[in-house]
C-alpha cells in the first residue's frame, strides 16, 4: 500500500513514521511537502508527529492554513483513509475534520511517557486487528494531549462509537490516573463519523518493535493495511 | 492607514482553564486569599493597514474567526484605534510562514 | 594618558594592559566599534585566555578522533561509514536571569554547534545544578530551566536521553545549565568553520538581527554575579526552536551539495566571533557590511549588528556563483539568507556600514591573539580543613531503614522522572535504553540516518520509497552509542584532581554497564574566578585529574566548554568539571540495564568496598555534613573493573548491571529492585562490615564498583571471569519475588574469623522503597 | 467587594516574539497584505475580593509583578472594575493544575 507522509515546517515524527511504514511493515511510503496538493497516488495518508509552525499561537493552527489541507479534506470526503498522530490529530481538530480540540495537559507539563490504550471500538479501519478491550502499550508525548469537546459532541462520539482509544491502566480500567493528560472521558483517539479519518495523540510509529519497548503499535497500522487490502491481519 | 487592533481571546464558560487554576493555586500559595479566580486567555496585538476604520475593523473580524481563535473553546472580542507606532519593517520571521507558501 | 580614556577599556571589560596590546596591533587606539570587537573578543568566554594553557595538559589524539578541540564539536570515528560529533556548552548565567529562555537557548546554541559540523543531532543530555529545593527560587530555575530545555528539544524533534542533577547549597546564587549535543554524520564530510578563497561570498542564513543579548558573552558570562548587576543585564534572548529546525533541515540540504566552503554557528559574540574565527581558520581576511544582515529592529548601530546574539543564525561561507542555490534551499524551508560581504586575501577583518568601512583590524588578532595568561595558583586553605573531619564523631544509625528511605528520597539520588518525563526522549527510534537507569543507549539504525535530509528521501515527486521490510531484530549483531554526562562536584570540591578523575571514571562506568566500550569525552568546566589563586589551582588540577583518567581509560577529549566566573557575590560554586561520555556498544542484543529481571539471579558485587565515608550523600543527608577525602580511585582497577563488565555482557551472561554512585552498595541494590517495576522483585543480600564501620559500608562511595546479576548457572563462568582478571568479588545475595528488600551486615564473630555474625539491617517492601524514591523530587514540586 | 481586573500582559520592546512572527507569516500567506505585525502576549481576567477598589488595585499591582508576568521579558497593564460575576467554584482538573503550580 501506498502511504503519504505529511510534513509542515515543524513537523519532527515524518521520519519516525517513515522508518515503521517502510523498514518495519514493508509499505511504500513517501513524504508529501505541506504545499504539494496532489494526493491521487495514495492509499492512505498520515500527519505525523511533531510541531507544524512551532505549535505556535494554537497546535495546527497555523498547519491547517497549508495548501495540503484542502487535498487532505478532499481525499477524506472522497472516503479514503487519513490518520493523523499527535500533532496530526491536533491539526485534524483545528481543521474541522475531526471534532474537539486539544487543550494543554492538565498538569501544564509535557509528558513524554508510556501509556496503556483500551481499544474501544475494533470494527473500524484503524483497529480492524484489535479485538474490543484490548490493551495496547503506546507512548505518548505531547504538551497539548488534552482532550476537549462540548457535552453534546462528547455525547455524540460515544453514541456512535467514534471513540478509539482511552487511556487506562495496564490491565484496562480506564481511571482517572490512568490519563497523560487530563483528556476528557480518558479519550486518546476519536474517527470521525464516516469512520476513515482517526486522530490519536499516542504515537503508534514509536512501539513498532520490542527492541523500543512495544510493538503494540504495529496493531494499528497493520489494522489499516489489512483493511487496504482486504486481507487478514497478519500480526 | 494603520490601525492597532487589541484581541482579546478568552476561553469560553464551562471550559477547563488549568492554567488559571495553577495561577489560582499560586496566588493562594503567596498568602492571598481574595482571589477567588483567575482564567488566562491571550492578547494580541494587530496592527492593520485599511482604508478605512471600517474596513480594517472587518479585517481584524476575520482574522480573529479565522486564525486567532479556535471557536470549539474560545471566544475572542477586540478593540480598534488608529495608531501612529512606526513598525520596523514589517518583516521578521516573518518570512517563514510566508515563503514556505501556507495558502 | 588622562581620566576619561582610562573608562574606554573597562567599559568592554578588558584590561589596561590589554588595551595598550590592542594598540600595538593596530598601530593606533581602537575606534569605538574595534574596541567593541576585541572587548568580545578577548572575553574570557570568548578567547579562553586564563584557561587556555592549562587546558593543553587534556590528551586529544586517538586512533578514532578525526576531529579534535578547536572546531564547533569533535568527531570520532565509529564504523567506516559513520561518525559522531558532539560537545558540551554551558549557559549558566542566562538561565540564572530567566531560566526558561536561557535554558532553551542553551539547548539550540549547542544544537547549531553539531550540525554545523555537518551532523544530524540524534541527541541532547543536560546537567543541571541548582540550590536545595525548599527553596521557592531553587524551584522557579529548576522548573524553568527543565520546561525550557523540553520546549526546544522537544520542538526539534530530538530526544533528550540523559542527563545529571544535583541540588546543593553552593549553587543558590549561581545554577548551571550544561548541555551536550550528540550528531553523526558520514567521516568524510565534515563541515568547518573556516572562511576560503578571495572573492567567495559570506551570507548570513536564519534568523534576523536584533539586539538580543548583547554582551551576553563579555559581560554576563565573563564576569561574577553581584547585586545591583541589573541594569548590566542584555536584553533576554528568546529561543525560536522552530525557526531553529528549519535551518537544521536547510543546512542538512545544504550540505549535500558542494556550494559551502565553510559554516559557523552564530552564537556568543554573533556575527563578530564568527567571522573573525572563519577568516582566522582560512587564514584569510573578511570584508563584511552590517547594513546587508537583516535586522529586526530598526537603528542599530555597527557594533550592535557585530555583537548581537540573536539566536538561529549561522555564517556560512559560499563557492562565489552558487549563492542561489543556496538562496533557494533556504527558502524553501522559509528562511532568510543574505550576501554580507566576501572573502579578502589580505588577512583583514573589515567591517562597512552601508559601504564606509567602520571597523578594519587583523583577523588572527581577533581570533587567537588574546592574551594567554598563567594565572597565580594556591592551595584553597579549605582543604586542610575538610581533610581534619572526624568520622568518628558521626553516630551509627539506630535504624537501616530509616536511613535508607531518606537517602532514596534525597533529591540527588532519586527518580529523576519529573525531568525527563518533560522531555521526548523517544524520537526519531533510537532510544533502546531510556533515561531513568545510568548511560543511554541509542541504536545507529534509528529513523535518522547521517547525510540524510528530506530531499535525499524524496518528498512526493521523486515517487515512493519502498524498502524490504526487515524482520524486527532484538538488536543481534547492532551497534550503538551509549552517552552519559557526569560530575560528583562535592568529590572535586574535597579533592579537585581525584574528584575530576572520577567523575571521567564514573561516567564510563555508567556506560560500560550497558555493554558499551567508552570511546572519548567532552567536557564542561564550570569554576569561580579564575584570577582568584585558590580558584585557579582548583581548575588546574581538575583539568590533570581529566587528563590522567582520559589517558587511562583511553577517552580522549574531542572538545570541551569552559564557564568561569560562577560566582555571586564573591561565593564560588563547587567547582564543576562536567563529564560527557561517549561509548561504542557492538552488540545491541547484549544491551543490559538495572532492574532485577529473573527471581532466584544471583546479585554480584564487582571491586573493593572500602569504609569511605567523605563526600558521600549519606553523611550530606543524614549528618548534614561534608567532610574528608573523596573516595580513593585507582584507575588501572577501573580499567579491570570495566574489562571485566564488558567481557561478562558480551558473554551474554549478565541479566542486570548496575555502577554503585550516590549512597552507596544499599542504595544502588534498591535501584535494581525498584527498576524491576512493573515486576515486584526484591532481594536478599548481606555484606561483610567487618572492615570498618557498618554504615561506611554500606552507604559509603568507593568507587570502581558495578553490581550484576547472572543465572545460577552462571556463577561459575563469571566468577572466573573475575578470577581471570584479578577483580575482587563477592556474592551478596539473590533475586527474591516476594518484593521485600532485605539487607544484613555480617561482621566476624568474636569467637573465631571464621564465624559471622549476620545483622539484619534492613527490611522493607519495594513498594515503599519506590515510593520514597519517585517522590525524592515531585514531593518539593508539587508546592 | 469584588472586582473584576482585566490584566494585559505583553512582550518587551525589543524582545523577540516566535509567535508573532510566525501568525504575521500566516496572515500573509492567507492573502492579507496589510498585517505589518502581531505581537502575542496573555490576557488575564482575575476576580478580585477587596474592602475597596484602591485596595483591589493594589492587590492586582502587586500580583502582576510576582506572578502573572515575567518582569524580565514582560509588562503589565490592566483596568478594573467592580463585578457582579457570580463564581462558580473551580472544580475538576483544578485541583491537579493548582498542585503542579506555577513559578
Ligand atoms: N537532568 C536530567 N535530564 C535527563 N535525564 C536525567 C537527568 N538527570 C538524571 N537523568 C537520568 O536519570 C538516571 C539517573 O541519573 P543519575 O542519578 O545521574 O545516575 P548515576 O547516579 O548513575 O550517574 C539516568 O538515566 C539519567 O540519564
Ligand atoms: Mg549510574
Amino acid at each position: 500500500m501506498r502511504f503519504g507522509v505529511v510534513v509542515f515546517p515543524g513537523t519532527n515524527c515524518e521520519m519516525d513514521t517513515y522508518h515503521a511504514l517502510t523498514q518495519v511493515l514493508g509499505q511504500d511510503a513517501s513524504y508529501v511537502w505541506h504545499q504539494d496538493r496532489d494526493l491521487d497516488r495514495y492509499d492512505a495518508v498520515v500527519l505525523a508527529g511533531g510541531f507544524s509552525y512551532g505549535d505556535y499561537l494554537r497546535t495546527g493552527a497555523i498547519a491547517r492554513f497549508s495548501p495540503v489541507m484542502n487535498s487532505v479534506a478532499e481525499f477524506a470526503a472522497a472516503g479514503k483513509l487519513v490518520i493523523g498522530i499527535c500533532n496530526g490529530f491536533q491539526i485534524l481538530c483545528e481543521v474541522g475534520l475531526l471534532p474537539g480540540a486539544l487543550q494543554r495537559n492538565a498538569h501544564l507539563q509535557f509528558r513524554c511517557d508510556w501509556t496503556s490504550l483500551r481499544v474501544e471500538n475494533a470494527g473500524t479501519a484503524f483497529t480492524g486487528s484489535c479485538s474490543a478491550g484490548q490493551v495496547l502499550r503506546v507512548p505518548v508525548n505531547h504538551g497539548e494531549g488534552n482532550y476537549f469537546a462540548d457535552p453534546e459532541t462528547l455525547a455524540e462520539l460515544n453514541q456512535n462509537h467514534q471513540v478509539l482509544f482511552r487511556y487506562c491502566d495496564p490491565d484496562g480500567s480506564v481511571t482517572p490516573g490512568a490519563s497523560p493528560n487530563g483528556s476528557l472521558e480518558n479519550i486518546a483517539g476519536i474517527m470521525n463519523t464516516a469512520g476513515n479519518v482517526m486522530g490519536l495523540m499516542p504515537h503508534p510509529e514509536r512501539a513498532c518493535e520490542t527492541i523500543l519497548g512495544s510493538a503494540d503499535g504495529r496493531y494499528i497500522f497493520e489494522s489499516v493495511i489489512s483493511h487496504l487490502t482486504g486481507r487478514a491481519a497478519r500480526v | 492607514m494603520l490601525f492597532k487592533a487589541e484581541v482579546k481571546v478568552t476561553l469560553k464558560k464551562g471550559v477547563l482553564d488549568p492554567q488559571g487554576s495553577a495561577v489560582e493555586g499560586a496566588v493562594k500559595a503567596l498568602g492571598y486569599s481574595g482571589v477567588p479566580q483567575v482564567r488566562i486567555g491571550k492578547f494580541i496585538e494587530v496592527w492593520v493597514e485599511g482604508a478605512s476604520e471600517d474596513a480594517a475593523r472587518e479585517m481584524v473580524q476575520e482574522l480573529g474567526k479565522k486564525i486567532l481563535s479556535n471557536p470549539v473553546m474560545e471566544t475572542f472580542t477586540f478593540s480598534l484605534a488608529p495608531s501612529s507606532d512606526r513598525l520596523v519593517p514589517a518583516v521578521g520571521a516573518t518570512e517563514t510562514a510566508t515563503r514556505t507558501g501556507v495558502k | 594618558m588622562s581620566n576619561p580614556v582610562e573608562a574606554v577599556w573597562t567599559q568592554v571589560g578588558l584590561k589596561e594592559p590589554e588595551y595598550r596590546r590592542v594598540c600595538e596591533i593596530l598601530g593606533r587606539e581602537p575606534n569605538h566599534v574595534e574596541l567593541q570587537m576585541f572587548g568580545v573578543m578577548w572575553s574570557e568566554h570568548c578567547s579562553y585566555k586564563h584557561s587556555r594553557a592549562a587546558l593543553r595538559k587534556l590528551p586529544t589524539k586517538g586512533e578514532h578522533v578525526i576531529q579534535g578541540p578547536g572546531e564547533n564539536a569533535g568527531v570520532i570515528k565509529v564504523t567506516d561509514d559513520l561518525a559522531v560529533a558532539f560537545k558540551i556548552e554551558s549557559h549558566n548565567h542566562p538561565s540564572f536571569v530567566e531560566p526558561f529562555q536561557g535554558s532553551a537557548t542553551g539547548v539550540g546554541g549547542i544544537l547549531r554547534d553539531v550540525f554545523t559540523m555537518g551532523a544530524r543531532p540524534v541527541a541532547i543530555l543536560d546537567s543541571l545544578r541548582f540550590g536545595p529545593l525548599d527553596d521557592p527560587k531553587q524551584r522557579h530555575l529548576f522548573a524553568g530551566s527543565v520546561a525550557g530545555i523540553g520546549h526546544y528539544g522537544n520542538c526539534m524533534g530530538i530526544p533528550t536521553v540523559g542527563g545529571e542533577v544535583y541540588f546543593d547549597e553552593s549553587y543558590r546564587g549561581n545554577c548551571l545549565i550544561n548541555a551536550m549535543c550528540v550528531g553523526i554524520l558520514e567521516p568524510g564530510k565534515i563541515r568547518k568553520g573556516i572562511a576560503r578563497g578571495a572573492g567567495n561570498p559570506i551570507m548570513v542564513v536564519g534568523a534576523r538581527t536584533g539586539r538580543d543579548g548583547i554582551h551576553g558573552a563579555s559581560l554576563l558570562a565573563s564576569a561574577e554575579f553581584s547585586e545591583g548587576a541589573e541594569d548590566k543585564r542584555p536584553s533576554v534572548q528568546v529561543g525560536d526552536p522552530f525557526m531553529e529546525k528549519l535551518l537544521l533541515e536547510a543546512c542538512l540540504e545544504l550540505f549535500e551539495t558542494d556550494a559551502v566552503v565553510g559554516i559557523q554557528d552564530m552564537g556568543a559574540a554573533g556575527l563578530i566571533s564568527s567571522s573573525s574565527e572563519m577568516a582566522a581558520r582560512g587564514d584569510c581576511g573578511l570584508e563584511i557590511d552590517v547594513r546587508k544582515v537583516p535586522a529586526r529592529e530598526e537603528g542599530m548601530q555597527p557594533w550592535e549588528f557585530l555583537l548581537s546574539e540573536s539566536q538561529e543564525r549561522m555564517l556560512v561561507c559560499v563557492q562565489a556563483g552558487r549563492e542561489p542555490e543556496v538562496e533557494a534551499i533556504f527558502q524553501k524551508w522559509g528562511l532568510l539568507s543574505a550576501v554580507i560581504g566576501q572573502v579578502t586575501d589580505d588577512g583583514m577583518l573589515r567591517v562597512l556600514d552601508g559601504g564606509a568601512v567602520v571597523a578594519e583590524c587583523p583577523a588572527h588578532a581577533l581570533a587567537d591573539e588574546a592574551p594567554v595568561y598563567h594565572p597565580e595558583k594556591r592551595e584553597p586553605a579549605y582543604l586542610a580543613e575538610l581533610r581534619k573531619f572526624d568520622f568518628a564523631a558521626l553516630p551509627q544509625p539506630d535504624d537501616y531503614n530509616d536511613v535508607l528511605l531518606r537517602l532514596l528520597n534525597s533529591p540527588n539520588i532519586g527518580s529523576k522522572e519529573w525531568i525527563y518525563r518533560q522531555y521526548d526522549h523517544m524520537v526519531l527510534l533510537g532510544t533502546v535504553i531510556e533515561p531513568g537507569g545510568d548511560a543511554a543507549l541509542l541504536r545507529l539504525r534509528s529513523a535518522a540516518k547521517p547525510g540524510i535530509h528530506l530531499a535525499a528521501l524524496g518528498t512526493v515527486g521523486n515517487g515512493a520509497a519502498r524498502t524490504e521490510a526487515s524482520t524486527p531484530t532484538d538488536g543481534e549483531g547492532e551497534i550503538g552509542l551509549a552517552m552519559k554526562i557526569d560530575c560528583n562536584a562535592r568529590y572535586v570540591y574535597l579533592n579537585p584532581k581525584r574528584g575530576a578523575a572520577i567523575a571521567v571514571a564514573e561516567a564510563a562506568r555508567n556506560c560500560v554497564v550497558t555493554g558499551a566500550v567508552p570511546a572519548a569525552i567532552t567536557n564542561n568546566l564550570n569554576f569561580g574566578n579564575p584570577e582568584k589563586p585558590e580558584i585557579f589551582w582548583t581548575l588546574d588540577q581538575a583539568i590533570d585529574g581529566i587528563a590522567e583518567a582520559c589517558t587511562a581509560l583511553r577517552t580522549p577529549v574531542t572538545g570541551g566548554n569552559v564557564s568561569l566566573y560562577n560566582e555571586t557575590n564573591g561565593e564560588a560554586i563547587y567547582p564543576t568539571p562536567t563529564i560527557g561520555m561517549i561509548a561504542v556498544h557492538q552488540n545491541l542484543a547484549r544491551r543490559t540495564t538495572p532492574g532485577f529481571k529473573h527471581n532466584g539471579d544471583v546479585i554480584v558485587l564487582l571491586g573493593d568496598t572500602k569504609d569511605e565515608l567523605g563526600g558521600s550523600e549519606y553523611c550530606k543527608v543524614i549528618h548534614g555534613s561534608v567532610g574528608g577525602d573523596a573516595p580513593a580511585l585507582d584507575l588501572a582497577f577501573e580499567k579491570k573493573l570495566h574489562k571485566v563488565v564488558l567481557t561478562a555482557i558480551h558473554e551474554g551472561i549478565v541479566t542486570a548491571a548496575h555502577d554503585v554512585a550516590e549512597g552507596g552498595v544499599v542504595t544502588a541494590l534498591a535501584e535494581m529492585a525498584i527498576a524491576a517495576a512493573p515486576e515486584a522483585r526484591g532481594c536478599q543480600a548481606s555484606f561483610f562490615a567487618n572492615a570498618g564501620r557498618v554504615d561506611g559500608n554500606l552507604f559509603g562511595e568507593s568507587q570502581s564498583r558495578v553490581i550484576l546479576t547472572c543465572h545460577r548457572d552462571d556463577i561459575v563462568r563469571m566468577r572466573s571471569i573475575c578470577i581471570e582478571n584479578g577483580l575482587p568479588h563477592r556474592l551478596v545475595g539473590d533475586v527474591t519475588g516476594d518484593g521485600r528488600f532485605k539487607v544484613a551486615a555480617l561482621s566476624a564473630g568474636v569467637e573465631s574469623e571464621s564465624v559471622f555474625r549476620r545483622q539484619e539491617l534492613i527490611d522493607l517492601s519495594v513498594a515503599e522503597l519506590t515510593t520514597a524514591y519517585k517522590e525524592a523530587i515531585p514531593r518539593w514540586m508539587r508546592a
